[in-house]
């Protein structure tokens, strides 16, 4: 019998396995951004598919030289470096220099990815460390927005003009004075002016690229919760905790807390609930410490929005939880059977 | 009563000793390899900052109005002074606390915090109260920072960190992150 | 100058106040230490290897002090740093004989029959829980080099056959890979004992062979060629029972190699004919085990 | 949405908390009545097919041996005979391929082609008769063990220990492991069997109620049970469980019926309660009813690269080789074999390994099947944690076990991981999960014999 | 080893002492030397504050410290070269040795610290007459324009502080707007606040003050 | 006789004071005295002052002390070397205030926080207390040119990238888009950790080119044994 045996396999059960792969969930979120893509191209021009892409590139160009790993795609095959670029694009203004969204991929990359080791390692959320990094760099330009496109053929801004901005030279800016928006949040925080929810549900309003078409980010939330793709806890414990919190506020003085329904249409909490929170490597692996990583985003969402200096807080509330994460899984590890 | 809790919250997370002060950094790096040291540190640090807060306002108060040019050298003495004492006290009373806090409490004494924290309050001119709000909210600060720094070290001891990031590079790095995601705190109920 | 007449008074209190408080401290509240055993302690080298037998180096540098050890158990510190410590002890640095590990098995790659290929966690001690692995010896090395990372004085590099060859100038002897090798190939010997029988199956005669180009058989002629009772034949392998033998006769009419001769390293020179032409394969799945192993361990 | 739904949905069926719903895969044998495998030429018998002690031979090589006559006596209390499944000749006891991998001693048996293999054997007593003693004894001297698997003697199992008690018996009859159809085929087959077979056992324990669990794709099995049962003297009741696995596990079991958890390092007794395979009681029932001692067992060999799946009784001792070219092998297609069931089996490397006592399948796949995937990384999922039956965390146990964290890794109960696979079933990263858990435990065992 | 000979405790009493007597008769030294400019320079600091505030025609400026009775100005003699502890303004005083106004330092929470700063006030047309940062923590690029950014200082050239200072955004419409700094909203809030908040304090004593002044002059 | 022997003494002096500067920097290799490192380097010119003082200080503390070394009593010796440095940091805080005024201001605190600085105290404990003068002083200048080395590097990175200037020089022009995040706290821990960082890289660069070379020679020599 020994004829055949050289070509015997020897692995350790199971000899059967689930169907999904890591690099098939990634192609999922991957399917999942193209039409928020696509939203925000439409929302804000040409210029912000230019953001997307050159982000994109920064984050795979990294990715390709840092990881030690060259042959061939080397780890770019598993897809997750595209997706932390693209989804750092979707997290930037419209109008930001170019060089800024390559540098802001670059460093999503290497400082939130490779320096730990590459995929799964990493305690912080890639593309936020790398919008926290352009955040703090240059606070000016990744605080100016500019208002959707009015309309796609309208000489005043079609959807092909590119804001100069975009196109200043690496290390530099350019100086203009153009037309700047604020976003709902910026609005209300400093002007006290509302906006109305239906903008902030169509999408139709001043903001990141990816995160103003509420409608748009709900239902490619579903599409994913629907294949499996995401952990679906992590969420809705957010988005209720916003909402807990909102509420209780508002209900306490309805006059100085905006309603639930503004924080949680606004700004970047549901683009943040279904494409970061939503991570599996940063965010607790248990399920328990999914609740409790949702609800201690939702408090630090509204303390920061409301009482803070800044308007918006999902980036620094997503890191921050991030940061706390391997105390949440350490406090929250299920009871083992029969103990 | 509002101050207070501005001054807390203003030391424990806007304007955390650690992270954005870069106060008490080497015993930061040194001790929060595991969580468990880092509780322990944690605790020690706070009770010490307190003690700290406290000698140094009654030095300050009762002895040195008329000899500024003494503080430094007063307080640095003062706080190496009481945290002896507090060791010796602790090490005859409870052996069990001394074996748990004890052994970071020499650490403890030349450590930036202890003794920015004493120049601050002064030059901030705080009185008992605003110190002791103060001295809290630093040793929070402090040990929110050591926990979750020993949290993410602990977590990439399971896994590979590149060689040439692996140790101090790393630790760094981790601070740079941890201190950007603090910025979100920034202007927290400074306009409330 | 009232100035200098606060400042000298403040000052002095405070000092006066610290140093009696300090005073207090010292006389009772002082633990004894002998303060040669920081001084020891940092004369050994720091790797608590437990080569001594002690656990890590500052137990062995307390019994040293209490001189139930002598200097020269520390393998890993060289000649000249045992004598500075047994110096500075003022006691003898009992030096110790040289001893080092030695490979138990010679059936590497293209010599030891294989007959699947196993595929997972590239580890000795993985791969053997996997129908033992995927050679038809049981008893035999699995080239997963275990040893090899287990080794912190990197002693250990595998060949080209995926065996593991032990350098004997970096190894110490702290017996790691003993006990990391999941098929217990490794003993300590003396580096003077030069009859080292490298197969561990007790498979005998044509059942040796089949599995094994190199496997002892059991024949028995090592046995009979070398001085009465210095080499035993127990359980289907040769004891050698007198380790400081000093002719290879016994290892001349070994029909397979499994005994042999060793100077120096194991597999140095390639004294095992390569039967099978399987070296430049070997490297190849070397280097891929070492690709994996990268991936897997960053 | 599916995901959802189904977290939202609480199960009607009993079971238990997590697990996994792998394919079925039944569907080619779970309607092929048992067949008989005709004799080969040698039999291979290790002595050590059970837990517990090996059996020491009591035969010598060229000694005549006939069907059923025993070649080795239990080696102590938790040990049992070992019988001859054929008439024949012992050429050998030598060191032979176990399915575990390694050479261990068996005795080999000539069969004699001449010989007429005989059917009749010794006279046992009836156990409901004569005394607990000697029931058990017979019971240990007919080579019992548990065929569920872990070959257990069956009367350890039996034997309640002083000061103990027991309250119910358990059969189980989930085959929850994919492909294998056996125990489904004997309840059907056999139903009759089966219940005699648990009611020895229940008296021998003293137990006042019996279940048998069984999952609901074997309808047939439940009703047959069903309508065999109603002529038993004590209460036994028939369990439909739903499908996941590993709701065989005896632990997952008792949580699925009781609603109970054993305690960690205790077993079923502690809970008053003692689980035999129904594989087991069938065997039973036939040993007293005939006086075969266990010399065969209903093996089920499939997987893609057989041509003919069968139930098959086969004696044990058979070569894999030999039951396989008898189900049609695909020669030279055929690129894994695995002993046992798929999520828990071990996969072969030479397949002139012999059947035992506990080996249940017998699965043949081609290289279609066998997916060998590349290794990922962990991306902290989750996915094992919602899978382990025991509520461990694999994804951190395998970062311990490779840096070796061995006071961590009991700290996180791997002890408790009893290698169920569910874990590496569903890592979307193919982290070969339960092999790490193996190798912890040997950090565990190797630190705790060095102490 | 001689180290494991035991000091006696006198002598470690003494040995502490002297170093302390000795420590601190070298700090005196140190400080009496030190100390005129560095008083020098603090005053410095202050009168270039002053200056921007008032002008190239100021001259100098002088001390006032609030009085015991919190509710009326003490003049401070400023001969010896140090600024006193305790609440203080400074009064901008021209060639002329006339008065030209008040310097008031102030200060609050900002977006990241405390921030200080020393404004102008004139309590009797009720109006704030320019403001300078002192010390402040701010982002640089953003929150430190409060001390550079030429517009926003505009807004405190001629400052209506009746009812209380405005911040808005965008148009400055009323003589008590300011307007905010875009990108640095929190930090021009900051400002806004501290003003007010030290208005609060400070008007009722700097508008009895000039009172008192202008009556004695009337008189 | 004598001169070899003050070759020796010199060699042994010099080796005191260089090995500060590289091989045993304080921040870069001994990742000591971190607070000032970080806290007041974001501009090249504080980073110079803080050498500056930490250098008086240290220059000063270690003279003192390893001259007093056989007096001073063991157990009171830390608290004498605190109440020692203290004395002259405060000096050094005091001239500060009175010559550079602003300099101070930027310096803030950090100046008084010498006193603690893990460097300091621990120089003087690990060497000072232990040496002779001369080695002493020499182990101090080079751990202080060390030490204002580090500060030099990271501050020069850190004013260049977040304010586009170098000792107040502007470096790009006026359209030059600051790093903000340079002078900001996170800015430094990041450029520490990138120097370090590039350390261990060229440090492995360098070893691995000696292997090579190593191998190459190792071949030739087979290869020659061979022919
Ligand atoms: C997922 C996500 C997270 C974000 N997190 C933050 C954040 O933490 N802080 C922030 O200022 N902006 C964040 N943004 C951008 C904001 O949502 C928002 O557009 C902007 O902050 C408006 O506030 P501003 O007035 O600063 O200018 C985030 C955007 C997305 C899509
Ligand atoms: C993961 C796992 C799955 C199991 N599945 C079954 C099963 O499907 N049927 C079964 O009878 N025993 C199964 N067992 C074995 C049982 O736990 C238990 O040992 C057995 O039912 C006892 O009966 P026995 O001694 O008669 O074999 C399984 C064990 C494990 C660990
Ligand atoms: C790194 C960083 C630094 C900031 N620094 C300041 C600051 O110093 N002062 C301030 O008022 N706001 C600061 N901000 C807050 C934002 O710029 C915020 O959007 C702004 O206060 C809103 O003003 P706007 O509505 O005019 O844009 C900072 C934000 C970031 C991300
Ligand atoms: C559901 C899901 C969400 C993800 N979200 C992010 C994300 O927010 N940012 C990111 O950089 N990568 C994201 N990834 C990709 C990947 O997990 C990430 O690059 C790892 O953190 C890198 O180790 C996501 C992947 C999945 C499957
Ligand atoms: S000697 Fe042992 S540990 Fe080393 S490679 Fe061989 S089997 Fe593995
Ligand atoms: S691990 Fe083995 S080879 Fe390495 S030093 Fe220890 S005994 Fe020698
Ligand atoms: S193999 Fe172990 S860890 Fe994995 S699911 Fe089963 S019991 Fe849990
Ligand atoms: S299922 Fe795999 S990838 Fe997911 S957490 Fe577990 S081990 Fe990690
Ligand atoms: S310099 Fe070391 S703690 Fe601050």
């Amino acid at each position: 019998m020994k004829r055949h045996a050289p070509d015997l396999i020897i692995t350790t059960a199971p000899f059967l396995r689930e169907g999904s792969s890591t690099p098939e969930l990634m192609r999922q979120v991957l399917l999942a951004t193209i039409p928020v893509v696509a939203a925000g191209t439409w929302f804000f021009g040409f210029g912000a598919l230019l953001v997307i892409f050159t982000a994109t590139v920064g984050a795979v160009a990294a990715e390709w030289f840092l990881s030690g790993n060259r042959s061939g795609l080397g780890t770019l095959a598993d897809g997750s470096a595209l997706l932390t670029g693209i989804l750092l694009g979707l997290t930037l203004p419209p109008p930001i220099p170019l060089w800024m969204a390559f540098l802001g991929g670059a460093v999503a990359i290497a400082l939130g990815k490779v320096i730990w080791g590459g995929l799964g390692h990493n305690i912080f959320n890639p593309a936020l460390v790398g919008r926290a990094f352009l955040q703090a760099a240059f606070p000016e330009p990744m605080t100016t927005w500019s208002a959707p496109v009015s309309s796609w053929f309208s000489s005043s801004s079609p959807y092909v003009a590119v804001d100069p901005r975009t196109f200043a030279l690496p290390l530099m800016r350019v100086k203009t004075d153009v037309i700047t928006a604020a976003t709902p949040l910026g609005l209300a925080k400093f002007q006290g002016k509302g906006t109305d929810l239906w903008s902030l549900f169509f999408g139709n309003t001043g903001g990141s690229i990816g995160e103003t078409c509420a409608v748009l980010l709900i239902l490619c939330g579903l599409w994913l919760a629907s294949r499996r793709a995401l952990e679906w806890r992590l969420p809705v414990a957010a988005l209720s905790s916003v909402f807990v919190f909102s509420s209780t506020l508002h209900l306490i003085d309805s006059t100085r807390y905006p309603g639930p329904l503004f924080m949680l249409l606004s700004g970047g909490i549901l683009f943040g609930s279904v494409f970061m929170v939503t991570d599996p490597v940063t965010t607790p692996i248990t399920r328990t410490g999914a609740w409790v990583f949702g609800a201690g985003l939702g408090f630090l969402v509204v303390l920061i929005r409301i009482f803070g200096g800044l308007p918006e807080a999902v980036m620094f509330s997503i890191l921050l939880m991030n940061a706390v994460t391997p105390l949440i899984n350490r406090a929250t590890q299920p009871r083992t059977f029969g103990y | 009563m509002n101050d207070l809790l501005w001054i807390f919250v203003s030391a424990a997370i806007i304007n955390n000793f650690t992270l954005t002060y870069f106060l008490g950094l080497c015993p930061f790096f040194g001790v929060s390899n595991k969580i468990d040291t880092a509780l322990r540190m944690a605790a020690a640090n706070i009770f010490v900052l307190v003690i700290t807060s406290f000698s140094t306002w009654v030095l300050n108060t009762f002895v040195l109005f008329r000899a500024e040019y003494l503080r430094l050298i007063a307080f640095i003495v003062a706080i190496a002074c009481t945290v002896q004492f507090v060791e010796m006290v602790i090490k005859k009373t409870s052996p069990a606390l001394f074996k748990a806090l004890g052994i970071y409490l020499p650490l403890i004494t030349t450590n930036c915090a202890m003794l920015a924290l004493a120049l601050f309050q002064t030059t901030r001119g705080y009185g008992l109260l605003q110190g002791q709000a103060y001295a809290l909210g630093a040793g929070v600060g402090l040990g929110l920072a050591l926990l979750i720094m020993a949290g993410i070290r602990q977590e990439n001891e399971l896994v590979t960190i590149p060689k040439l990031v692996r140790g101090a590079a790393m630790n760094f790095f981790i601070a740079g992150i941890l201190s950007m995601a603090f910025m979100g705190f920034a202007g927290l109920f400074s306009s409330h | 100058m009232i100035g200098i007449a606060t400042a000298a008074a403040i000052m002095t209190g405070m000092a006066l106040l610290f140093a009696i408080l300090l005073a207090i401290a010292y006389r009772f509240l002082r633990v004894e230490e002998d303060p040669r055993l920081e001084i020891v302690e940092g004369m050994l080298p720091g790797t608590n290897c437990g080569a001594c037998g002690n656990p890590g180096c500052h137990a062995f540098a307390e019994a040293l002090l209490r001189q139930t050890a002598a200097p020269g158990k520390c393998t890993v510190s060289s000649p000249t740093q045992v004598d500075a410590i047994a110096r500075f002890l003022g006691v003898d640095a009992g030096v110790e004989e040289k001893r080092v590990a030695r490979l138990h098995c010679g059936g590497g790659y293209g010599l030891a029959l294989r007959q699947a290929e196993y595929q997972g966690y590239s580890s000795c001690r993985a791969a053997v829980l996997v129908s033992g692995g995927g050679g038809a010896c049981g008893w035999g090395c699995l080239g997963l080099a275990d040893c090899e990372r287990a080794c912190t004085f990197d002693a250990i590099k595998l060949n080209d056959r995926l065996l593991p060859v032990v350098d004997v100038d970096k190894c110490t002897a702290c017996g790691d890979c003993v006990e990391v090798c999941p098929v217990d190939l490794f003993t300590i010997e003396p580096l003077s004992k030069r009859l080292i029988v490298q197969c561990n199956s007790p498979l005998k005669g044509e059942a040796a062979r089949k599995v094994c180009s190199v496997a002892c058989d059991a024949c028995g002629r090592c046995a009979a060629d070398a001085p009465d009772g210095a080499i035993e034949i127990v359980n289907g392998l040769p004891v050698v029972k007198v380790p400081s033998l000093t002719s290879e006769r016994a290892t001349f009419r070994c029909p397979t190699c499994a005994i042999q001769w060793v100077q120096g390293n194991q597999f140095a020179d390639d004294t095992v004919a390569p039967l099978y032409e399987g070296g430049s394969i070997a490297s190849a799945i070397l280097s891929a085990h070492r690709e994996d192993e990268r991936a897997s361990r960053g | 949405m599916t995901g959802l739904l189904q977290a939202i949905r609480k199960s009607p069926q009993p079971t238990f908390h997590h697990g996994v719903h792998p394919e079925e895969n039944k569907g080619r044998t779970n309607r092929l009545p048992v067949a008989r495998m005709p004799f080969v030429g040698e039999y291979v018998l290790p002595l050590s097919q059970h837990l517990g002690a090996p059996s020491p031979p009591i035969v010598v090589p060229g000694q005549r041996v006939e069907r059923g006559e025993a070649v080795a006596r239990p080696g102590g209390f938790v040990s049992v005979s070992l019988h001859s499944p054929v008439t024949g000749t012992v050429k050998a006891i030598e060191l032979r391929p176990h399915p575990n991998g390694k050479l261990m001693p068996a005795v080999v048996v000539q069969a004699d082609p001449f010989a007429s293999q005989r059917d009749q054997f010794p006279a046992v007593p009836d156990p409901l008769l004569s005394a607990r003693e000697t029931v058990l004894q017979h019971i240990q001297s007919s080579g019992m063990v548990g065929l569920g698997g872990a070959a257990f003697p069956s009367h350890v199992k039996a034997k309640v220990p002083d000061g103990k008690r027991v309250q119910f018996a358990v059969l189980n009859g989930c085959e929850c492991e994919p492909y294998l159809t056996c125990d489904h085929r004997v309840m059907v087959e056999n139903p009759g069997d089966v219940i005699r077979g648990f009611q020895i056992l229940l008296s021998l324990v003293g137990a006042e109620r019996g279940y048998i669990g069984v999952e609901l794709n074997k309808a047939d099995a439940i009703a047959a049970l069903r309508a065999a049962v109603g002529r038993a003297p004590l209460p036994i009741e028939i369990l439909g469980l739903e499908v996941k696995y590993p709701q065989g596990a005896e632990k997952m079991l008792l949580d699925a019926i009781f609603h109970r958890e054993v305690p960690s390092g205790k077993l079923p007794l502690d809970l008053e309660i003692v689980v035999n395979n129904v594989g087991t009681a069938a065997a039973i029932a036939q040993y007293f009813d005939t006086g075969k001692p266990l010399i065969e067992r209903v093996v089920t060999v499939t997987g893609d690269a057989v041509s003919r799946p069968a139930n098959l009784l086969v004696p044990i001792g058979t070569p894999v080789s030999a039951v396989l070219e008898h189900c049609g092998l695909r020669q030279g297609e055929a690129r894994q074999v695995i002993v046992g069931g798929p999520m828990m089996g071990l996969a072969q490397k030479d397949l002139d390994v012999p059947v035992l006592k506990g080996t249940s399948g017998i699965l043949a796949f081609t290289s279609e099947t066998v997916r060998v995937q590349a290794e990922m990384p962990c991306i902290r999922c989750g996915r094992c944690l919602d899978a382990c039956p025991v509520f461990l965390n694999p994804s951190r146990l395998a970062m311990l076990v490779r840096t070796e964290s061995v006071d961590e890794l009991e700290r996180y109960h791997l002890l408790d991981c009893f290698e169920c696979a569910s874990c590496s079933f569903v890592c979307p990263s193919s982290i070969p999960l339960v092999q790490l858990m193996r190798v912890g435990k040997g950090l565990i065992r190797q630190k705790k014999s060095s102490k | 080893m001689e180290a494991t000979r035991e000091p006696s405790a006198q002598r470690l009493i003494l040995s502490l002492s002297i170093s302390g007597l000795v420590a601190g008769i070298v700090l005196v030294g140190v400080y009496d030397v030190t100390y005129p400019a560095i008083q020098k320079n603090r005053a410095e600091a202050v009168k270039k504050a002053v200056f921007k505030i008032y002008g190239e025609h100021t001259k100098g400026f002088e001390v006032f410290l609030l009085g015991s009775d919190h509710k009326t100005l003490q003049a401070f003699d400023m001969s010896g070269g140090a600024l006193p502890e305790g609440s203080t303004v400074f009064g901008a005083v021209d060639s002329s040795g006339q008065l030209m106004g008040y310097a008031v330092p102030a200060e609050g929470a900002g977006f990241q610290d405390t921030i200080k700063i020393l404004y102008g006030y004139d309590p009797t047309q009720k109006r704030i007459v320019g403001m300078e940062v002192l010390e402040s923590k701010e982002t640089p690029g953003l929150g430190d324009k409060i001390g550079s950014d030429a517009k926003f200082r505009a807004n405190f050239t001629a400052l209506s502080v009746e009812p209380a200072i405005q911040l808005v955004k965008g148009k400055k419409s009323g003589a008590n707007e300011v307007d905010a700094i875009s990108g640095a909203t929190i930090s021009s809030d900051a400002v806004v606040k501290i003003l007010n908040r030290s208005l609060d304090q400070w008007r009722p004593i700097l508008a009895a003050e000039a009172a008192k002044k202008s009556g004695a002059k009337e008189r | 006789m004598a001169t070899k022997m003050d070759d020796e003494e010199k060699q042994k002096l010099y080796d005191e004071f260089v090995k500060g500067i590289w091989r045993e920097n304080p921040v870069f290799i001994q990742v000591l005295g971190l607070c000032p490192s970080l806290a007041v380097t974001n501009s090249l010119m504080n980073g110079i002052a803080m050498g500056a003082a930490v250098l008086f200080v240290l220059v000063c503390s270690s003279f003192l002390i390893s001259l007093l070394r056989n007096v001073i009593p063991k157990p009171v010796r830390i608290s004498i070397y605190i109440v020692v440095i203290a004395t002259f940091v405060t000096a050094v805080d005091f001239t500060l205030a009175a010559v550079a005024p602003d300099l101070h201001k930027s310096l803030g605190a950090f100046i008084a926080l010498i006193v603690v600085n893990c460097l300091i105290l621990g120089r003087a404990e690990a060497f000072a207390g232990r040496h002779g003068v001369k080695e002493s002083v020499a182990d101090a200048i080079g751990m202080s040119i060390g030490f204002t080395l580090a500060l030099c590097l990271i501050g020069g990175i850190r004013e260049a990238l977040g304010n586009g200037t170098l000792l107040g020089y502007s470096l790009f022009g006026p359209n030059f888009e600051p790093w903000v995040i340079m002078i900001l706290p996170p800015g430094g821990f990041l450029t520490l950790g990138a120097y370090l960082f590039l350390f261990a890289y060229f440090k492995e660069r360098s070893e691995e080119k000696k292997q090579r070379q190593a191998d190459a020679a190792r071949n030739l020599t087979e290869g020659r044994r061979a022919a």
